[in-house]
C-alpha cells in the first residue's frame, strides 16, 4: 500500500476538540448565565400555577437575549448556531443549574416536526410565541387505553358543519403542563373505517378553545405534573393541522423519535449529576469510607454511563452533521438515557441510607422520582427493546 | 427438623388479615398520609386480637412471644403498609423493656399490652442529612455507638427540638407515647433510656412516607429514664440492631408480595395491542424474576425469626445475627426489586397518586434502608464469614 | 384471646434443630464418607470410557453399604430414610467432595418416575441394578427441533409386526453419558394423529438393542458430555412402557417436575461451593485487599443464595412432609439455583482475574462452565419464568 | 469536534474486513486451536495490507499511524477471532520499541513491519495463580511495579522456564520471536527488557482459548536486552498499560458484534413452539439489551484511542488514561453479556464444540480480565476523578 493514500485532509481527520469559534460561544454562553440565572431552589415549582408563571417569566429573559432556542433560524427567534453548538449551550445551560424548561414540549417535541411539516403559515404563526414563551404547549398523545399502544387511539375528529375545520372529541392523558399550556398538540382519528395508524391526524389545538376541560393528575409526591384533557366538539380550523390530513402517524413518529432521540435529553443532564454524584460519593468516603466503599463500583459506573451517553450524543451528531440520521438508534438511546437517570440517583440514595426518604432539602430524592418516569414515558422501555431488536438486530415481530 | 409454622400460627395470622383487609385499606392509608400523628380505632382493635401486646410477658398482660410468631404479624402489617408503629412498639420498644424488668418498665410493658401507648426507638446509627447544617464532618463520626449529636444554635427555618441531646430519623416519633433513645457518653458508655411524650422534643422530619412519623428527638437522660447503661446497654443496643433488621424484613415481605400483588392484578386487566399486558413476555419476566426473589426470601425471615427465639441468650447470637442479616438483605432487595417491576408494569398510571401502588413503593424504599440496608447486611454478614474460619 | 389457645404441642413448633437420630445418621454418613471417598481428583473425568467405569466401581462401593439410593424403600437397595435424612446425607456426600454420581439420571430422573408409575415387574426388573450401578440410564429427551418445547417431539413408536412391543424411530440429542449407559428413558410418539402435548408414550430402551446408534457431541471445553441417540426401527417389549401407552406426557412431566425441583439439584453442591468462595476471597483479600474488596458484596450476595437456597429447601421438604406437594414452585428453584451456580462461579473467577482463564489446576473454570448450561437445560429459565408468571401468578398465556 | 472516522480509515477496515472473511474462518480458527504456534500465510497477507507494520514510523517501514486507526482493525481482529498477536505485536510492542529509536529497536521495528517478527507483551502484574505451588503470600506481592518472580525449584510436573527471572501469564509467548518483559529490581527501579526467542525459555500455560498462545517465560536481563530503565520505563509500562486496555476493549467490541450477529442469525432460523425464537419477546430483550450496551461502547472506545494519539506527550495521559478505563469497562462488560446473552439464545446448542459461538465466547472471557477487568478499570476511574476534585 502506498504511503500517500494515507495522507488526510487535516479537516477530515476525527477531531473531538471544539474549534475556536465553538469555545468563543461557550465562553458567551457561560457569562450570560452567570449573569442572568436565578439562584437554585428560588423558583417555585413549574407544576403551581405561580412556578409555571415564574418559569415563563425565565423564558422571556432567556429569548429576550436570543438564547432560548439557539438551534432554530434567526428568523423565529434562534441564533441558527450548529448541533455541535446546542449540545454546548446545553452542557453550560445545565451546569449552572439553571430552570427547568417550561416550554420544552413545544420547543423539543412540537418544534422539529413543524419544522419538517409544518406551512411557512404555521411555521410564522406558532413558533416565535413558542421561542418567546408567549405561548406554551402541552402534548395529547397518550389515551386511558392507547398508553404504550400508540396506534389504539380513539379519540377522533368529524368535519365540522362549516367544512372549514374540524370538531374533536375524546380524551386524551399524561399531558405535561397541560393544566396551564395554551395550546395542545396531538393526534385524533380522522378516518374511523381505517386501521390503527392509518386514519390519524396531526392536530395543533388552542386550550381556550370551547368544549376543552382539564383535569389535573396528582402524581405519587402528590406533585401536579401531569392533566388529562377532555375534548367535546372542540373546533380546529383547516389550518391547525399538522402534516396533511391521515398523515398523523408519521408525522406523529418523527415527533417520537426526537424525544426519544438527540433533541429532548441533552446529556449535560447526566454528566452534572454524575459529577454531584461523585462529589457526594467523596464526602461520604470523607466522612465514614466503611459507609462509602461498598458503592464505589456503582458510582463509577454511573458516571460512566453518564459520559458514554455525552460521547455518544458528540458520535451522533457527527453522523448528523455528515448527512446521516436517527433511526431506531433513537430507541436505545431512550433506554440508556433512562436506565442512567435511575443508575445515578438509585446510587446517590443509597450513599444517603436512611435520610434519602427523607423530603426536606433531599434533591436527589426528587431526582429519583423524576427518573422512576424515565422507563415508563416516551415509549416503556420495553417498546423500545422491541424495536431494537427488529430494527437493529431484524428479527421477526411478535 | 420441622420448618413450619403450626395451624394456631396460621390462624392468628389468617385472623389479623381479615381485620386489617378491613380496618387499613388504601383509603384509611390516605387519611393516615393527612394527619399521621392521629390515633385511630385500628390500634384498639390490634391490642384487642392481642397482636400489640404479643411480646410483652405473660405476667404484664401480653401474650410472651417470641420472634417466630411476630414475623407472621409483621408480614400482615407490611402488607397492608400498616400506619401504626406495631414494629417499634411491640417487635423493638417491648423486648427491650422486658429485658431488666423494673417496676417502671413493668408498667410500661402493662401500658402496650394494653394499647394504651405507642412508643418509638431510635437508631443509634442514625446521622442528620449530609446537606444540614450540622452534618458532621470527616472527624466528628464516632464508632459503633456513635449517633446522637450535641445540640447547638441551628440557623435551619424549620426550628430545632430542644434538649442538651438528640436522636436523629427516629421512626415512628410523630406521636408517640413513649420514646426510645440511646446515647454515648464520653469514653464510648452507652446508655438507653426511655422517656415519655412530656419528656422530650420533636421536630417532624417530612419524609416521602408521612405515616412513617419521623421526627428529630430532642431530651434530657435523667437517672430515672435510665434502662441500661454499659455493657448491659451495649448488649441491648446490640440485639435492637438484629430484632429492627428482622423486623423490617418481615414488613418488607408483605410488602413485597402486595406490590406484585397489584402488579399481577393489573397485568391481568389491562389491555394494550389488542390483549392483557400480562400475556407479553416482558411483563411475565419482570414479575417472575421478583415472586422467584420473594419466595426464597421468605424461608430466610422465618429461619432467623426462629434462630432470634432459639438463641436468647444475650451476646451469643452470632448466628441469629448473621441469619437476620440474610434475611434482611434478601428481603430489602426482593422488595426493591418488586417495587421497580410494579411500578414499571403499572406504567403512567403507578406513577399516579390516585394508584394504590405508590403507597406500598414509598414503605418499600423507606424500609429497605432502615436498620441497615441490603449492602449494610452483605458487608456484616461476610465480615462474620470470615472472622469465623 | 385466651392463653391456652397458644399452647402448642412441642411437636408442631418450628424447629430447624435436627434430632438425636438425624444427627447419629449424620454421623454415620460422615465416618463412612471419610473412609471410602478417593482423594480429590483422582477419577479421571466420567465423560471418558475409563472414567466411567472407574465411576461405577465407585457406585459399587456406595451401594455395598446401601448409601447409593439412602431415601429408597430397604428392597430395591436403599435404607428407607426420609428426605431430611436424604439432605443430610447430600450435605455431607458435597461436603466430602466425593465423585460425581454416574448413576444420576437413574437415581433422579427416572426413579422418581418410576416409583410413581411403574409397575411392581418394573421396580423389581429395573430399580436394584439402578441403585448397583450394574446399569446406568441415559435421557432421551429432547430432539434437534424439539429442545425447549418438549411438545414438538417427532421421534415415533409404531406397534411391531408380532403386536407384542414397539418399533421406535428418530433422533434423540443432549443425552449426558448417553455415549456409555446401558438404558435410555424416553418419550416417543405412539399417535401420529394427536397433537402436541397427545399421543406420547414414556418408553425403556436397552441402548444395545439393534437398530440403536450413538453420536457422541462435544462440549465447548472439547469434553464429551452428552450424545446424539439415533434410533431404527428399535424393538422395544410391551413390559418397557412406563405408565401406559398415550400417557407419556403426564409421566415426562413428573419427572421434569423432578429434575428442576427438590431431588436433582441438593443444596449442599452451592452451600459447599459457596464456601469456597469464601476462602477464596479471604485468601484474596489476605492477599491484596485492593483486588479483593470491589468483590465483597458478589461474594457475600453469592453465599447468601446458595444459603438462602437450602434453607427454602428445608422450607419445601417440610412442606412436604406435612403432605404438601411442589408445583410450579420448582420453576422458581430452577432458576435459582441455576442463577445461584453461576453468581458463585462468576465471583471467583473475577476474584482470579487473569489467572481465570487457565485450565490447569483451575477447577473455578471448568466449575463456571458447567454452570453456564444451567439456565440452559431442564428447561431454559425463560420457559420456566412462564411457569412461575402463569401458574404461580395468574397471568394469561401468550 | 468531528467524532467520525475518515472515508480512508473505514475503506481500509472494509479491505481488511474481505481480507479476514476470507483468511480467519471459523475452521481456520479450529486448525489455530490444534497448532496455536504455527505460522500461517494469514500474518503475511497482512503485513502485506500493512496491518502489521501499521503503527511503526515511516522510517522503518511502518505506516507510522496511531490508535485513531488501529482500533478499527483491531475491531475486526476481535470480530473474526483473529490467532496471530496483532494486538501485542502492532498496538503494543511497536510502539514500545518506538519510544526511544536505537540501532537495535530500529531493526526490529522494521522486521515487524515487514511481517517477519510476532511479539509476546508481559503484563508486569499478572501473578501465578492462587493454586500454584509459589503463589505468593499475603507479604510477597509489591506494589505497581512488581509482577515477576524469581525461579525457585519447582515440584510441578509441567515443568518450569529457565532463566533467573520469570514473567507469568504472557499472551503470544508461544512461538513469539520477540519478547517484551518488565522487571523490577530492589528499591522499586523498574526496568523493560526486549529479548528474541532463543534468549527465553516458554513452559506453555494450558489456557481455555488456546489461540491465546499463554506462556510463562522465564530469562535473564542482560545489558543488551534493555530497553528503559528507570523513570523511562515506569513512564513506557505506565503508557503500556493505557495502550493495552484501549486496545483489548477494541477486540471485544468486534467480539460483541460477531457474537450478537451470531445470535440473532440463530433467532430469526430456529423455531420453536411453531414460529422464529427470535419472534419472542423474552429473546429479543435479551439481544436488544446486549445490543444497547454494545452501541454506547463504541463511541467509547473511539474517543480513548482518539484521546491517546492527541496525548503523546509522555506522563502526561491523565484524560487519555480516564478514557482508556472507561473504554475497557465498557467494551468488556458490553462484549462479557453478548456472550451471555449470546450462549442463553444458542441453548445447548451454543454449548458445544460444533456450535463457532464457543471459538468467540473463549476470547470474550479471556479479554475482559486481561490488561485489567471492568472492576479493575473503574476502581482507577473513580479514584482519578476522586483526586482531580
Amino acid at each position: 500500500m502506498e504511503e500517500e493514500e494515507w495522507e488526510q485532509p487535516l479537516d477530515e481527520a476525527m477531531d473531538l476538540k471544539f474549534t475556536d469559534a465553538q469555545q468563543a460561544f461557550r465562553a458567551e454562553v457561560r457569562a450570560w448565565l452567570h449573569a442572568h440565572v436565578p439562584p437554585v431552589g428560588t423558583l417555585p415549582s413549574l407544576d403551581t400555577q405561580t412556578g409555571f408563571e415564574a418559569h415563563r417569566a425565565w423564558e422571556h429573559t432567556l429569548a429576550a437575549d436570543r438564547w432560548s432556542v439557539v438551534s432554530w433560524p434567526e428568523a423565529y427567534g434562534g441564533r441558527g448556531v450548529g448541533i455541535i453548538e446546542w449540545l454546548i449551550f446545553e452542557e453550560e445551560y445545565w451546569r449552572a443549574q439553571a430552570p427547568l424548561r417550561v416550554s420544552q414540549n413545544g420547543i423539543f417535541l412540537l418544534a422539529p416536526t413543524m419544522f419538517t411539516f409544518g406551512t411557512d403559515e404555521q411555521k410564522n404563526r406558532f413558533l416565535p410565541p413558542m421561542a418567546s414563551g408567549d405561548e406554551i404547549w402541552c402534548q395529547g398523545w397518550s389515551e386511558p387505553d392507547a398508553g404504550s399502544d400508540l396506534a389504539g387511539i380513539r379519540s377522533r375528529a368529524v368535519r365540522a358543519p362549516g367544512d372549514d375545520g374540524w370538531l374533536l372529541t375524546g380524551q386524551k392523558t399524561w399531558a405535561s403542563r397541560g393544566a396551564y399550556a395554551e395550546w395542545c398538540f396531538g393526534l385524533f382519528r380522522t378516518d374511523p373505517e381505517a386501521e390503527r395508524h392509518r386514519g390519524l391526524t396531526y392536530f395543533l389545538v388552542q386550550m381556550r378553545s370551547p368544549g376543552v376541560s382539564v383535569r389535573p393528575i396528582p402524581q405519587l409526591d402528590g406533585e401536579t405534573g401531569f392533566a388529562e384533557l377532555f375534548f367535546e366538539d372542540v373546533f380546529v380550523p383547516d389550518a391547525q393541522v399538522l402534516g396533511g390530513v391521515g398523515q398523523g402517524w408519521n408525522v406523529a413518529m418523527a415527533t417520537a423519535g426526537s424525544e426519544r432521540g438527540l433533541s429532548l435529553r441533552s446529556p449535560a443532564r447526566y454528566t452534572e449529576a454524575a459529577a454531584l454524584l461523585v462529589d457526594l460519593y467523596a464526602a461520604t468516603l470523607a466522612r465514614d469510607p466503611t459507609l462509602a466503599l461498598p458503592y464505589a463500583d456503582a458510582v463509577a459506573q454511573a458516571w460512566m454511563d453518564a459520559e458514554a451517553y455525552r460521547l455518544n450524543t458528540y458520535w451522533t451528531a457527527s453522523r448528523v452533521l455528515a448527512g446521516g440520521s436517527v433511526g431506531a438508534e433513537a430507541s436505545a438511546n431512550k433506554i440508556h438515557w433512562s436506565e442512567t437517570d435511575l443508575a445515578i440517583h438509585r446510587t446517590a440514595l443509597a450513599l444517603l441510607g436512611s435520610s434519602g426518604e427523607r423530603r426536606d432539602g433531599n434533591r436527589w430524592l426528587d431526582g429519583y422520582l423524576f427518573a422512576l418516569a424515565g422507563p415508563i414515558y416516551a415509549g416503556t422501555n420495553e417498546i423500545q427493546r422491541n424495536v431494537v431488536a427488529e430494527r437493529l438486530l431484524g428479527l421477526p415481530r411478535g | 427438623m420441622r420448618f413450619s409454622f403450626t395451624e394456631q400460627q396460621i390462624a392468628f395470622r389468617d385472623s389479623l388479615r381479615q381485620l386489617l383487609d378491613k380496618q387499613c385499606t388504601p383509603t384509611d392509608l390516605r387519611a393516615a398520609y393527612e394527619r399521621p400523628e392521629a390515633r385511630t380505632t385500628r390500634w384498639a382493635a390490634l391490642a384487642d386480637l392481642g397482636v400489640v401486646g404479643m411480646t410483652v410477658p405473660d405476667a404484664h398482660g401480653g401474650l410472651g412471644l417470641g420472634m417466630t410468631d411476630l414475623v407472621l404479624v409483621l408480614e400482615e402489617a407490611g402488607r397492608v403498609g400498616l400506619p401504626e408503629p406495631l414494629m417499634e412498639t411491640t417487635a423493638l420498644a417491648a423486648p427491650l423493656l422486658a429485658r431488666a424488668l423494673t417496676p417502671r418498665s413493668s408498667a410500661l410493658l402493662t401500658e402496650i399490652a394494653s394499647g394504651s401507648l405507642t412508643a418509638a426507638v431510635a437508631d443509634h446509627r442514625a446521622m442528620p442529612p449530609p446537606w444540614a447544617d450540622d452534618a458532621p464532618g470527616p472527624s466528628s463520626r464516632g464508632g459503633k455507638a456513635g449517633g446522637n449529636q450535641p445540640v447547638g444554635p441551628r440557623g435551619d427555618p424549620g426550628g430545632s427540638p430542644t434538649g442538651s441531646l438528640r436522636c436523629e430519623l427516629v421512626a415512628g416519633a410523630q406521636g408517640a407515647d413513649l420514646y426510645l433513645l440511646p446515647t454515648t457518653f464520653s469514653g464510648g458508655r452507652p446508655e438507653l433510656h426511655a422517656l415519655r411524650a412530656e419528656a422530650v422534643s420533636v421536630l417532624p422530619v417530612a419524609a416521602l412516607d408521612p405515616t412513617r412519623r419521623l421526627g428529630t428527638v430532642g431530651w434530657d437522660p435523667t437517672p430515672s429514664s435510665l434502662v441500661a447503661a454499659g455493657e448491659e446497654a451495649h448488649l441491648a443496643l446490640a440485639d435492637l440492631e438484629v430484632s429492627a433488621a428482622l423486623a423490617t424484613a418481615a414488613e418488607l415481605l408483605g410488602l413485597a408480595d402486595r406490590m406484585i400483588d397489584l402488579a399481577s392484578s393489573y397485568a391481568r386487566d389491562r389491555h394494550q395491542f389488542g390483549k392483557p399486558i400480562g400475556s407479553f413476555q416482558a411483563v411475565k419476566h419482570l414479575l417472575a424474576g421478583a415472586q422467584v426473589k420473594l419466595e426464597f426470601a421468605r424461608p430466610a425471615v422465618y429461619a432467623a425469626a426462629w434462630s432470634l427465639d432459639e438463641e436468647r441468650d444475650p451476646g451469643s447470637r452470632e448466628h441469629s445475627s448473621r441469619r437476620a442479616s440474610l434475611a434482611k438483605a434478601y428481603a430489602a432487595d426482593a422488595a426493591t426489586e418488586a417495587a421497580r417491576v410494579a411500578l414499571q408494569v403499572h406504567g403512567a398510571i403507578g406513577y399516579t397518586w390516585e394508584c394504590d401502588l405508590q403507597l406500598f413503593l414509598k414503605r418499600t424504599w423507606a424500609l429497605a434502608e432502615a436498620w441497615g440496608s441490603a449492602t449494610d447486611h452483605r458487608r456484616r454478614l461476610l465480615t462474620s464469614l470470615i472472622e469465623e474460619r
